[in-house]
């Protein structure tokens, strides 16, 4: 028998949360590294609320990123990466997004995004590296000059100073520390008294739930207290860290949660076809963003076979075999 | 235009075997998605045992008995010695204990083999945006070195980058060095046509081999930039073992091999 | 039927992994904290074969610290805190030597130190914080300015500038990264591949192993590849940073080590009395350190009567209802 | 100097409920050894049963059956929702998400509450040294606030500290924001005669309360700076049940109640 008393004040519907910590032109961190774990249940309840100028702030994320910029949803973003690995090089609607001049944008590198959601954990205000020394991501300012006074963006894009711990001529980059309004991060398991563990990779997980003012928590399942206890050592985020805790089966459909399922290389190929046409991607959202009012409804439409066909293994993590051509 | 023969291997065969060639026992290669992946699984189960192959996700030595299709592909976290995090993967890549090989690719290259992965025309309102920069700029900053795959094609090698993502030999010579940089620059460029490396001293991009069926002049034209073919001979042909293992081994499926 | 021969370069024996890689004059990091987890194996080695002039760098290390102190084998020490909780409030070698003026020493903050460990292991020079602003950390500087320039000594204690993504006038302490030349790690786990797991809590020998040159690990248990294997998420160091393997079970006696067993009160306070006197220290080192010639030989001292007295419940980790006063 | 009555409670006991008494539900609290440890489980289980209980080592709310001699003990560990490492009890302790309350003890103490925890005498050859900041420099400088316990005596609060360890309110009034510290300070000082407070203007200390059977003069007496005390009271006794939780299940084998 479930005992939820921990997370009482926690648990609620994705409407409920979406609605009550997502706010027009919110600061956004999403979970998950392009086909993976990208808190897709979350984006889709976000657009059918018609959450506008949001400021989506990722390393490399994939399909969540490209759907929001698609609805409309997205005024800028700062970002490293947006690509779906062999599924899109380069998200569709990003690209047609930049190349129209209908979002803005500012360029950094995958360590550099990592290490300014580091030092916005660790509550410090900028953090030091060497990489990019050289490159356009130093030479080139991507947002213009005038919102570097709004909140949330930072007065620099970057700042270069000498190694003061070094005589010789040594130069190092300082990037300003990340806070978002809101981190969104889909996970398999959520505990009774709330403690989140993300199994597989973390990507950045756990540096931008920490970075964030809220982190609305979408998961798998909610575990045992007891289950969630037994070894610690696993778990990623205490509970203190989460504000909203939604129960989401396949919250990240189409994109993969290693040990449940794998992505799913049909749709992510149906998306790839409609990204590519706006005609298309319009229908698109219709049918399955529009078009269904949950998340449940969604996995309807998916489908059982598609559901079983992309079921993980639990040991390898995967679904061995899948058809991802 | 190189000659079309018949061939018992595919150019991506070839490039596959030609970028894993370089690869020693006890590196820690750092691969991405498509041939980089490839070539390093390549590597690991012909020549190099003892390499470890890792990536920017945090995935570290996975059985890879299937080939991931993204760096962040559940594939990517099974079998592993550790999962863990992108400043993990970071932390690394850059560490001055290992020697770290990189494979990259990129929609432009120069001749000291600075990489365009983000947009080509003007930087803010692009004729073509690419996905960015992703861990390329790291690690082009951080690797010990660097081995990039290219079509070999006119507009993609260039006398001048449209955006410069991913620092190589910089300016040639020292410049790399002087920016504050200890270690890394490309090693090596691999492309349909051959193998390029860069000179000792002017850090120049020169061709060093060239495939089977296709000949210097093929690559001076297909080259943007002036390009020294003086030291450039025949690459040695897959072996069987290279191409039986690259074949039933690494990508059964033919996923990335087409 | 165990297989080694992954890591049958890494694994020796503890006299060859100390003489191997820990020279006269090394900085060097322990794991653990306080009475749990150091490396005691290794240290009782190191003082066996006359290892000198150590210059240690600890946020907040106990036994291991004090035994290496008062067997002389330390020039220098860069430290938050040197105390055994309740068993030593100020670890009693550490205090005597710096009230005789016997070593160099530098004082941060466990913080402090932890921040320096993680750039170290980042590979960045500095890391900034604000921890410490207004105190005498700050103000005063334990280290003799002559010093500075030798290797491994930071040029500077500390570096204050103005944060330079803000007007206003914000402070902030810039550390210097620290990159020891060998790191002591005493863990449960080491696999046959090489990979290390920590149970427990792990403080900050992760950073410390990263930020190090030289990383030797003595652990409680060799397994199997599978084990190591089935749970990658568990696991804290690939194979490749670990440069000594040394199976050494109860290495970290009498401080405690998760799961395999308690710190031994009875040795700690033994201890306790005999650190605060010279002679009695000097008999302590010859019983229980110059004494033995191996830590096989110290656990025959130690006793299996004790040995069983502590041995740790698996679950809760320690052993309940320890005569612990 | 205090009368000594026949007490239903002892000293330490009566130190540990005064600080117990200022956690709140769902303030996250920071505890070390001794006491301090009593007051935060004593807290969790009397009026804050939402409160979480963390420790510098990166042991949160372990389950604390039996008391841990340190902060590394095993124990802390024990039953924990998460077991991390000091990176992360940092960046919980200075979260501005967070109401977090820690416990320190001190050797010394001033009027505006700064703590000396390193040496007595020239910092460079003390006549006593003692263990140095651990975590109390950080704890002072990032949590939102700080309760110290105290032996109370003449030369434990000074006028002036040999070593500043842990800041405190610095020179009183804004002198701590000023020196670029958003939030935190001293809430309170809990010592064997009573409890402190500080002053919401000058931020110098004064009595806010002495237990039965001390008065006021006795504080005066013991204290090495003037100290006002025209806003004490007299401490409530310990209940019935903060005693009982207290003996019964906080510290059953007396490890630290003595």
């Amino acid at each position: 028998m479930p005992d939820y008393s921990e997370i009482e004040d926690k648990l609620m519907s994705l409407p409920q949360a979406i609605q009550r910590f997502v706010k027009n032109g919110a600061q956004i961190a999403l979970s998950g590294f392009t086909i993976t774990r990208n808190p897709m249940a979350a984006i889709y309840e976000m657009i059918r609320q018609g959450i506008k100028d949001i400021h989506l702030v990722c390393h490399s994320n994939g399909q969540g990123l490209d759907v929001l910029i698609g609805a409309g949803c997205v005024k800028r973003v700062e970002i490293a990466y947006a690509g779906n690995g062999r599924y899109a090089p380069t998200c569709f609607r990003f690209k047609k997004a930049i190349q129209r001049g209908e979002i803005q944008f500012e360029d950094y590198s995958n360590y550099q995004m990592s290490l300014r959601f580091l030092a916005g954990a660790q509550g410090i205000p900028f953090i030091p590296t060497k990489s990019g020394l050289g490159t356009d991501i130093l030479r080139k300012e991507g947002f213009p000059r005038e919102i570097r006074t709004e909140r949330k963006v930072a007065s620099k894009k970057y700042e270069i100073i000498h190694n003061p711990f070094n005589g010789e001529n040594d130069d190092v980059i300082l990037l300003p520390a990340l806070n978002p309004d809101v981190m969104l991060l889909h996970t398999q398991y959520v505990g009774e008294d709330g403690t989140i563990r993300i199994k597989g990779l973390t990507f950045a997980d756990i540096e931008q739930a920490k970075a964030a003012d809220t982190v609305i928590v979408t998961c798998e399942e909610i575990v045992s207290r007891s289950f969630i206890r037994q070894d610690p050592d696993q778990n990623s985020l205490p509970a203190f860290f989460v504000d909203a805790i939604v129960k989401i089966p396949h919250g990240a459909h189409p994109t993969s949660c290693f040990t449940f399922y794998d992505y799913d290389p049909m749709h992510l190929n149906l998306y790839k076809r409609a990204a590519q046409d706006d005609a298309a991607f319009d229908e698109y959202l219709r049918e399955w963003v529009y078009g269904v009012s949950s998340h449940e409804e969604y996995l309807e439409k998916v489908g059982k076979e598609t559901l079983s066909k992309i079921k993980a293994d639990k040991v390898l993590g995967y679904a061995p075999g899948l058809d991802r051509k | 235009m190189k000659r079309k023969t018949e061939k018992a291997y595919t150019e991506k065969e070839m490039m596959t075997i030609s970028a894993a060639r370089f690869i020693k026992d006890r590196d820690i290669v750092f691969a991405g998605t498509g041939v980089s992946m490839l070539a390093a699984t390549a590597a690991k189960r012909i020549y190099a045992p003892k390499a470890v192959v890792f990536f920017e996700t945090g995935g570290i030595d996975p059985t890879l008995d299937e080939i991931p299709m993204a760096v962040a592909d559940p594939r990517v976290m099974s079998g592993t010695c550790m999962n863990s995090g992108l400043i993990d993967a970071f932390s690394i890549l850059g560490h001055r204990k290992f020697n770290t090989i990189a494979f990259l690719g990129a929609a432009q290259i120069d001749c000291y083999g600075n990489l365009n992965t983000t947009a080509i025309g003007d930087y803010h309102r692009p004729t073509t945006r690419f996905s960015g920069s992703g861990g390329a700029c790291d690690v082009a900053s951080l690797a010990s070195g660097v081995i990039t795959f290219m079509q070999h094609e006119k507009r993609r090698f260039v006398e001048t980058l449209d955006y410069l993502t991913s620092i190589g030999w910089y300016q040639g010579g020292d410049s790399r060095q002087e920016l504050g940089f200890k270690r890394g620059g490309p090693l090596a460029v691999v492309t349909n046509l051959g193998v390029m490396r860069f000179d000792d001293e002017t850090r120049k991009m020169y061709v060093s081999a060239y495939y089977p069926g296709v000949i210097p002049q093929d690559i001076i034209d297909n080259t943007g930039f002036s390009i020294d073919v003086s030291r450039a001979f025949e690459s040695e042909l897959p072996t069987k073992d290279e191409l039986r293992i690259l074949r039933q081994e690494v990508d059964p499926q033919r996923l990335i091999l087409g």
